[in-house]
């Protein structure tokens, strides 16, 4: 398999740009290994369960905390349905109680690191993002300049931002505008991989 | 008018290079524009809106109705900017407005002289014109009118500068940095809540600042704000103004972060937009002094009480030297010792009879003489004020006895404060009337989130003011469930009092009750007490009548200054109390707020998002000329040098029928249906059946609206058992999938479906024309046979190591697929088709190349699925099942969408060399071309492959008429032309072509 | 009465403008009408005008729970078009076009009709040739089209955003000339005293409560001050259309929402013409005052309050400077909304209901204004013929079951998408 | 700006959510064939002023449809629940 091309390479020149000073925030993206959605009907915790398990996780989790698994990382988005990032192909847990779906190139990661990365965040969602309401281990799916997006806070300091890839680059200058006053500096995409 | 040698809060050390009119100003940094103004001996800052009468600074603040300046220039030109709020920056460059060719000589000034022809409603009854059926005249007179009006100038260059939003959400809003708003956001702040404290002037302190620096309330304010400050949990926010309370908890503050400065500096925004949600907010907004009225109220030299007291004190600056305070209240006192103590000859009229003796004896202590019961009945003056008539009055401001004429140049004045309720009204609708003090108040209910606090409430003392402000700051903290301790409220320092006196005058009247010469109750807007009652007697005495007839209350000042008197005097005149008259409503913004600060960053390229295909940078570096397609950008065509649409589009069409094309359709909606009912799910949402589709298959589909119109089309393949592949078109991928999810959760909840959008993971390349199989054969690992995929199957495959799902159909009418690639592996895909392709003479075609070799194959598109056409309109009607109903079945068959006379899908052949205009209209060949016509043209192409230009259009009873020719008529572009009536297949009816 | 002419204003201007008359009564109600019109905005109004002076008909009352024109017609953004391409409307408001071009002499009172043209700008393709098809439809039917490329536009227009930045590049406009804005306080102030002069009796700050029954038939009202027998009732009370048709049992084809309107600050002349946006729902005119008046979309959710939310106010302003730029730095000055009758297919009712003497004017979602006198002309036709003139055939309550959904935008039974 | 308290995501801003309008009227069964039925679904509507039940999607968050109490005369809302657990004939 080859590596897939994230959108934004193209667009993400490394650099410092905006306000002059300490570098607020840095905004970055990194690669997603795989994303897989399973979902299922009112016996969907029961049914979920095996695979959730085969993941290393406990259960279906809670509607705003991320779980973390040891390689495989899960949200619950909805009553009956959960996102996975980590697994391997999920295709033959499916039954007539879960359907799963491959997902790995429909989001796009967006990472901001920084002192401002909270307060760039509050410029483009209406969520309240300080990390009394968004604490590390924690997720959110809000609306970003009108794009569905899921956000977690990795760090007290360092946010990503699950963008649905035909999005990416409108969500990417926008960020951009917004920390124009803060000053940013965008992350080359290699220095990105050698960090995670 | 003079600056003093010492006092006032302005840095002496800083002087600064402002200038108005191209004169220069003194100011020192802590100025107002106005302030400046005012301390140059400036007299006359700008000409009124309808009479153009010169007007003077009249106050200090927001309420600001004549000091209205153009400011700065060039692209960062601004009309209408308040001096009085402004702080001067050095290079501040300013001109006057409303006056032509210069303030001093404003030839508009002529309307003043013609007053007595333009009054209240002048121009409802006049400029009608002797033409029957017919504008003109009017519109003559308005060209005249409309020049007059206005205030500022704008201009049309674009705004260099950017604005920012902010989303924040707090504990507790204090709405209001004077005494109430700070002990509040103490409170608040020490129990621990998130605080967030506005201020919309430049620093804490509302009133106080306008207090001598170094007085006691002075030291109280430096103590409570140093307070403040430390606290880590409380945000001070100056320069902010809360300009509007919406919905739920939400509130909208503007910050001016660089209109201090000459420019923003360092890529910092003008100004910053806050959306601030807030469990509990305390208003403590304070409360605006009220003018008087009488005959030449509007003179310059004459200004709210108040407002001489804060240039003294904050700017030092005198604003006169032989002043009348004229007054019905006991605040304006303080004005008066204040300026009499700065060297003034001060002169108070009080309007009641009687007066505290302690007031008395502490107005002789500092100089200054005490007149009761008389009022200012005329300011006389040309230029500015220079004299008054005086005389004494009786309890309801009319003129009792003998009138002296009494020299000043200045002349202070107060009726009393208006709470600045605005805010509790923009959430909660009409204030209360409050008999004791005769205002506007707020009534909050106890669990409203909403408090107040302060002079906004009319409490009547200081100590009560920083009490209430405190309590109230406590409350919300606790209600928001902060529960640490807000500890003692700061002790009280000495202020004035604000007793309450519902019988004071609002103007000052002859004997018969009349005003002594023009009496201004809307400054800025020349509504005089005369127009009110002028108003009475045609009949506008509702207050929403008479603010629209006469227009007060509508200017920029938005009534701050003006709305109780002219309640006042219609209370008067239909012989009823202020309440029983009602108030209009108070709107947002509180105070004008530049359009650009509501934008943000949305606008421009960013107006809204865009949506891009996995492939786009490829496009654009390929030179296509891109289209919007909704949110997404498509490539449109790929010109080669030279080439216009036209001619590229030809020649794509044509390449593709002749050769092979590939062009990007990613931007398809694309809709995982899973779950054991998926194929229920589809039989309900299509017309057409799906209990019988295969694993491995596709199918064409069909779904109409919940009245039974068309809503969109596509294909959908059955991946697995359980798993189905939905394709929508571009424009309704969320429409359709909103509509599933909804009977899916709401009817049809005993479905076991499940709908996500897969538009984002695929990439999809359509590839078309007779070398497509060939081509795809060589770059991928599939068998791609006739037999082994006929059309409507789907085989999945490798290519150029990306796993691929290869789907056999055709829009175009040639042998054509469909190339579902994972997103991050599409434009690998598509360079390894085009490296391929070299071969086969491969071109990529855009969306125009794709319209015509759809319109050649008769294919409905968005022209002809545009809300209104039914499936026998389009000629799918043999796709609805007739034995299973789905969504629109009963409705379809309304007796107007069964009618067999409505326009159908037709083929239309033009005759002659120039092609039909989408949009034209169809007549028969004989008649007039009147009406709705005989239908419409709905799409257009030239047919490369017929050699001539072709339409589909929408025909009245269309199928009867094959081989007619009609006329199709273009009207807005002087165009006719004839067309024969074909099938709209116009191209291979037979399918021969894609099913070979 | 005096007659309002420039030597009118001349002899009151010398006189001190003291012995103005009344515009018009206050007059205490008869105890039965002949029709009674519940709603004294501009529609109202301008039906008991038209009763009187079409139809000789002149016992009427209008009776106004609050003040006359205080609802729609003083909140909207006083545009006035003709460019209607669906049978049914496109005759309806071309009608109402040619009495607003006499209005002002009709009623001799200045409504200040500036026919100042309407651009309907367009983003795409598509939209050109939908704008085409639309002029064709005026153009047939003997209403002024023209159809612009981007290239006019922009020498017309040369303030709107030609640049490569703008999200939604022009490709031209569809313009009617005959369009322009109206004073819309005006509107119903002219129509009430034209009404007056006939004799119709307007009775305000009287609350319509209930309906007097005789047999199943409506013979009155009962209000807040008493009840009032009357032949025939006609509601013309849009934006709460639902609510007094639901008194008499009626459940309508309608949705109430909050239309939004802005005005900036007063500023000399910049724009001379109606501006809409194609790529939102955005208009943009200057009044004579000065002020640009803004228009936006709905709120989208059903509301009865005068009053906007933060998402269109935003939305309306961004619309605003994508359009026009320079327009960031001018001030907003005030935003408020009227509720609107937003009907199942975004055109209106001119009818008689299933409730024999009930005659129901509504579903005007917010094309009331320029509908004003065209509809206060067919509903007065409809209400003393106990028919519809041919201009409001279509405008009836059975159009849905019968499939003639009169959809302009064709986007369906959404009333928030019309 | 109306705020609304997601049973899944919690409370957030009208701007996350489309409006999905009445929750009152029921949607005839599917083998219903009769006009007025559908007529009266699709078209009429009790338009009350005042309380109000009505669908909001959640489509930038849970993508859940949710039956909310709103007032439609004050924007106040109420109870906020997922349409799938709201049983239809007693709401």
């Amino acid at each position: 398999m080859v590596d897939p091309v994230i959108p934004l390479h193209a667009n993400l020149v490394p650099g410092r740009y905006g306000a002059d000073g300490d570098t607020a925030v840095q905004i970055g993206t990194r690669r997603i290994s795989s994303l897989w959605q399973i979902a299922g009907w009112s016996d969907f915790e029961h049914a979920a369960q095996p695979l959730l398990v085969a993941c290393g996780l406990a259960g279906p989790g809670q509607y705003d905390e991320t779980q973390q698994g040891p390689d495989v990382t899960a949200w619950r988005i909805a009553p009956d349905k959960i996102l996975l990032e980590g697994p391997p192909d999920l295709t033959d847990f499916a039954s007539d109680s879960l359907v799963v779906l491959d997902l790995s190139h429909a989001r796009t990661v967006i990472t901001l690191n920084g002192a401002e990365a909270r307060t760039l965040l509050s410029q483009v969602v209406s969520v309240d993002v300080s990390a009394a309401t968004l604490p590390v281990g924690s997720f959110i799916q809000t609306g970003l300049h009108g794009v569905g997006v899921l956000l977690q806070a990795r760090s007290q300091n360092g946010i990503e931002i699950f963008v649905p890839t035909t999005w990416a680059q409108t969500i990417l200058d926008i960020l951009c505008q917004n920390a124009m006053p803060l000053g940013y500096e965008i992350m080359s995409p290699q220095t990105i991989h050698a960090a995670t | 008018m003079k600056r003093l040698e010492t006092g006032g809060r302005i840095d002496r050390e800083a002087p600064l290079s402002v200038s108005f009119d191209g004169t220069a100003l003194s100011a020192f940094q802590g100025d107002t524009l106005s302030a400046a103004m005012l301390a140059s001996g400036v007299t006359v800052v700008g000409r009124s809106f309808k009479y153009h009468r010169p007007r003077g600074v009249y106050a200090a603040g927001v309420e600001e109705p004549n000091a209205l300046v153009h400011l700065r220039d060039g692209a960062r030109h601004e009309p209408n900017v308040r001096a009085t709020t402004t702080e001067v920056f050095d290079g501040l460059t300013c001109t006057s407005q409303n006056a032509w060719p210069n303030l001093r000589y404003d030839i508009g000034a002529v309307n003043n002289l013609f007053s007595r022809f333009l009054s209240a409603g002048f121009y409802y009854k006049t400029f009608i014109g002797p033409f029957r059926n017919s504008t003109r005249f009017w519109m003559m007179c308005e060209t005249f009118i409309r020049k007059a009006a206005g205030m500022g100038r704008g201009t049309y260059l674009e705004d260099p500068d950017s604005y920012e939003k902010r989303h924040v959400h707090c504990d507790v809003l204090v709405i209001g940095g004077g005494a109430a708003g700070l002990t509040a956001a103490l409170a608040a702040g020490r129990a621990g809540a998130r605080v967030i404290l506005v201020e919309q002037d430049s620093e804490l302190g509302g009133a106080i600042l306008s207090d001598p620096v170094g007085s006691d309330a002075d030291n109280w304010r430096i103590s409570v704000t140093k307070e403040l400050g430390g606290m880590d949990n409380v945000q001070i926010l100056t320069r902010t103004t809360a300009v509007g309370a919406y919905d739920s908890d939400t509130f909208v503050l503007i910050e001016r972060v660089s209109d201090h400065l000459k420019a923003p500096e360092n890529h910092q925004p003008r100004q910053r937009f806050w959306q601030v949600h807030a469990k509990r907010a305390v208003l403590a907004s304070g409360a605006i002094e009220r003018p008087l009225i009488f005959g030449g109220n509007d003179k310059p030299g004459v200004m709210l009480a108040h407002a001489a007291r804060s240039y003294l004190n904050r700017y030092a600056v005198l604003v006169g030297d032989t002043i009348i305070v004229a007054t019905n209240n006991d605040t304006a006192y303080q004005a008066a010792f204040d300026l009499g103590t700065a060297g003034a000859n001060v002169t108070l009229l009080d309007a009641r009879q009687s007066v505290d003796a302690a007031l008395l004896a502490e107005a002789k202590g500092a100089g200054v003489t005490v007149k009761t019961g008389h009022g200012v009945l005329a300011a006389h003056g040309r230029g500015r004020v220079s004299a008054v008539e005086i005389a004494p009055i009786d309890a309801g401001g009319r003129a009792t006895g003998p009138i002296s004429r009494v020299p000043c140049d200045t002349l202070a004045i107060s009726a009393g404060w208006t709470p600045s309720v605005h805010l509790w009204t923009q959430r909660h609708g009409k204030p209360g009337f409050d008999d004791a003090s005769a205002l506007f108040l707020a009534a909050p209910k106890e669990t409203d989130a909403l408090q107040t606090a302060g002079s906004v409430n009319a409490v009547e003392t200081l100590e009560e003011v920083i009490t209430q402000g405190f309590a109230q700051g406590a409350e919300a903290a606790k209600q928001a469930g902060a529960d640490g301790a807000a500890g003692i409220c700061p002790a009280a320092f000495a202020a004035r009092d604000w007793p309450h006196d519902p019988d004071v005058i609002w103007g000052v009247f002859t004997r018969d009750g009349k005003t002594k010469g023009k009496a201004f109750v809307d400054l800025q807007h020349d509504v005089k007490v005369s127009d009110i009652d002028q108003a009475h007697q045609e009949g506008y005495v509702s207050v929403e009548h008479l603010k629209r007839y006469t227009t007060t209350g509508m200017a920029t000042d938005q009534g701050k200054l003006s709305n109780m008197n002219a309640l006042s005097r219609m209370a008067e005149q239909r012989g009823l109390r202020v309440p029983e008259v009602g108030t209009t409503t108070f709107r947002p913004p509180f105070i004008p707020t530049a359009i650009g600060a509501l934008v943000g960053h949305e606008h421009g390229q960013h107006f809204r998002p865009t949506r891009l295909s996995p492939m786009h940078q490829w496009h654009v570096e390929h030179g296509a000329k891109l289209t919007q397609a909704g949110a997404w950008m498509r490539p449109w065509y790929y010109p080669q040098s030279g080439e216009t649409l036209t001619a590229a589009y030809i020649r794509e069409a044509a390449h593709a029928r002749e050769h092979v094309g590939i062009i990007d359709v990613s931007t398809l909606g694309k809709i995982a249906v899973q779950g054991p009912d998926a194929a229920e799910f589809l039989n309900r949402i299509y017309v057409n059946g799906w209990k019988t589709l295969q694993v491995g298959r596709l199918r064409y589909g069909v779904m109409l609206r919940e009245d039974g119109f068309v809503m969109d089309d596509g294909a959908t393949a059955r991946l697995g058992e359980n798993d189905y592949f939905m394709t929508t078109t571009t424009a309704n991928a969320a429409k359709v999938l909103g509509f599933a999810e909804h009977l899916l959760q709401t009817a049809w909840k005993d479905l076991r479906v499940h709908v996500t959008t897969v538009t984002d993971q695929w990439g999809t390349i359509a590839v078309a024309g007779p070398k497509a199989r060939t081509l795809l054969s060589k770059v991928s690992d599939a068998d791609l046979n006739r037999e082994a995929v006929p059309n409507n199957h789907f085989v999945t495959a490798t290519i150029a190591d990306s796993p691929v799902r290869i789907h056999r159909m055709s829009y175009s009418g040639e042998l054509a697929y469909e190339v579902y690639i994972p997103a991050g592996f599409a434009t690998r895909v598509w360079e390894r088709l085009i490296d391929a392709g070299t071969e086969f003479d491969l071109s990529p075609y855009g969306t125009e190349a794709m319209g015509a070799l759809r319109i050649e194959k008769g294919h409905v598109a968005g022209p002809e699925i545009e809300g209104r056409t039914t499936l026998k309109d389009l000629g799918l009607e043999g796709f609805a099942a007739s034995k299973k109903p789905f969504v629109g079945s009963v409705l379809r068959q309304r007796p107007v969408l069964d009618d067999p006379t409505r326009p159908t899908l037709v083929g239309l052949e033009i005759e002659g060399q120039v092609g039909a205009k989408a949009g034209s209209l169809l007549f028969p060949l004989q008649g007039e071309t009147q009406g709705h016509g005989d239908g419409w043209v709905s799409s257009t192409t030239y047919s490369p492959a017929l050699g001539k230009y072709i339409a589909l259009g929408l025909l009245n009873n269309g199928k009867q008429r094959l081989g007619e020719t009609i006329r199709v008529v273009n009207f807005v572009g002087n165009e006719t032309l004839q067309a024969k009536v074909t099938s709209h297949h116009f191209f291979d009816p037979e399918g021969e072509r894609q099913n070979g | 009465m005096t007659k309002y002419s420039a030597l009118s204003v001349f002899l009151e201007g010398l006189r001190g403008n003291k012995s103005w008359s009344r515009a018009w009564r206050d007059p205490e109600p008869k105890a039965e009408y002949d029709v009674v019109i519940v709603g004294g905005g501009g529609h109202g109004l301008a039906t008991a005008y038209y009763l009187a002076k079409e139809h000789g008909i002149t016992n009427v009352a209008v009776v106004e729970k609050g003040w006359l024109g205080g609802g729609n017609t003083g909140r909207n953004t006083t545009i006035v078009r003709s460019n209607y391409m669906m049978p049914g409307n496109t005759l309806f408001y071309e009608r109402s076009m040619k009495l607003w071009e006499n209005l002002s002499q009709d009623l001799n009172f200045n409504v200040m009709i500036s026919q100042r043209g309407q651009y309907n700008l367009c983003h795409s393709p598509g939209q050109m040739d939908a704008a085409r098809r639309r002029g064709n439809v005026m153009r047939a039917n003997g209403i002024d089209a023209e159809l612009f490329d981007r290239a006019e536009v922009q020498q017309r227009l040369p303030y709107l955003d030609y640049s490569e930045h703008a999200r939604f590049p022009i490709h031209g406009a569809i313009y009617q000339s005959r369009a322009g804005t109206a004073r819309h306080d005006a509107v119903a102030w002219g129509f009430a005293r034209g009404a007056d002069q006939y004799g119709v009796d307007i009775l305000q700050q009287r609350e319509v409560t209930g309906y007097l029954y005789e047999g199943g038939k409506v013979v009155g009202v009962q209000t807040n001050k008493g009840d009032i027998k009357a032949g025939k009732v006609a509601l013309c009370v849009a934006g709460h259309s639902g609510h007094l048709a639901q008194m008499a049992g009626l459940r309508l084809p309608i949705e109430t929402h909050a239309l939004q309107a802005f005005v900036t600050e007063p500023y000399k002349p910049l724009i001379d013409t109606v501006i809409s946006f194609g790529a939102a729902h955005f208009y943009v005119s200057q009044s004579d005052k000065g002020g640009l008046v803004l228009g936006g979309d709905l709120d989208m959710y059903n509301s009865y309050a005068q009053r906007g939310g933060l998402p269109m106010v935003e939305h309306t302003l961004a619309s605003a400077k994508a359009l026009i730029p320079s327009l960031s730095r001018l001030k907003l000055l005030r935003h408020w909304a009227g509720v609107m009758d937003m009907s199942m297919d975004g055109s209106p009712f001119i009818t008689k209901t299933p409730v024999d003497g009930l005659y129901l004017n509504g579903g005007w979602c917010y094309g009331g204004f320029k509908a004003t006198p065209a509809s206060g002309w067919c509903f007065a036709h409809t209400i003393a013929k106990d028919a519809p003139h041919e201009d409001n055939a279509e405008f009836t309550l059975d159009r849905f079951n019968r499939g003639y959904q009169i959809d302009e935008k064709g986007v369906g039974p959404q009333p928030n998408a019309h | 700006m109306i705020r609304i308290d997601c049973p899944i995501c919690g409370l957030r801003t009208e701007t996350e959510f489309t409006y999905g309008a009445d929750a009152t009227v029921t949607r005839p069964a599917m083998d219903e064939t009769a006009t007025q039925p559908w007529v009266d679904y699709v078209f009429n509507r009790d338009n009350p002023r005042g309380w109000h039940l009505e669908y909001w999607h959640h489509v930038q968050g849970c993508r859940q449809w949710l039956v909310l109490e709103r007032n439609t005369l004050t924007h106040e809302v109420g109870s906020c629940r997922l349409a799938r657990e709201v049983d239809h004939e007693a709401s």
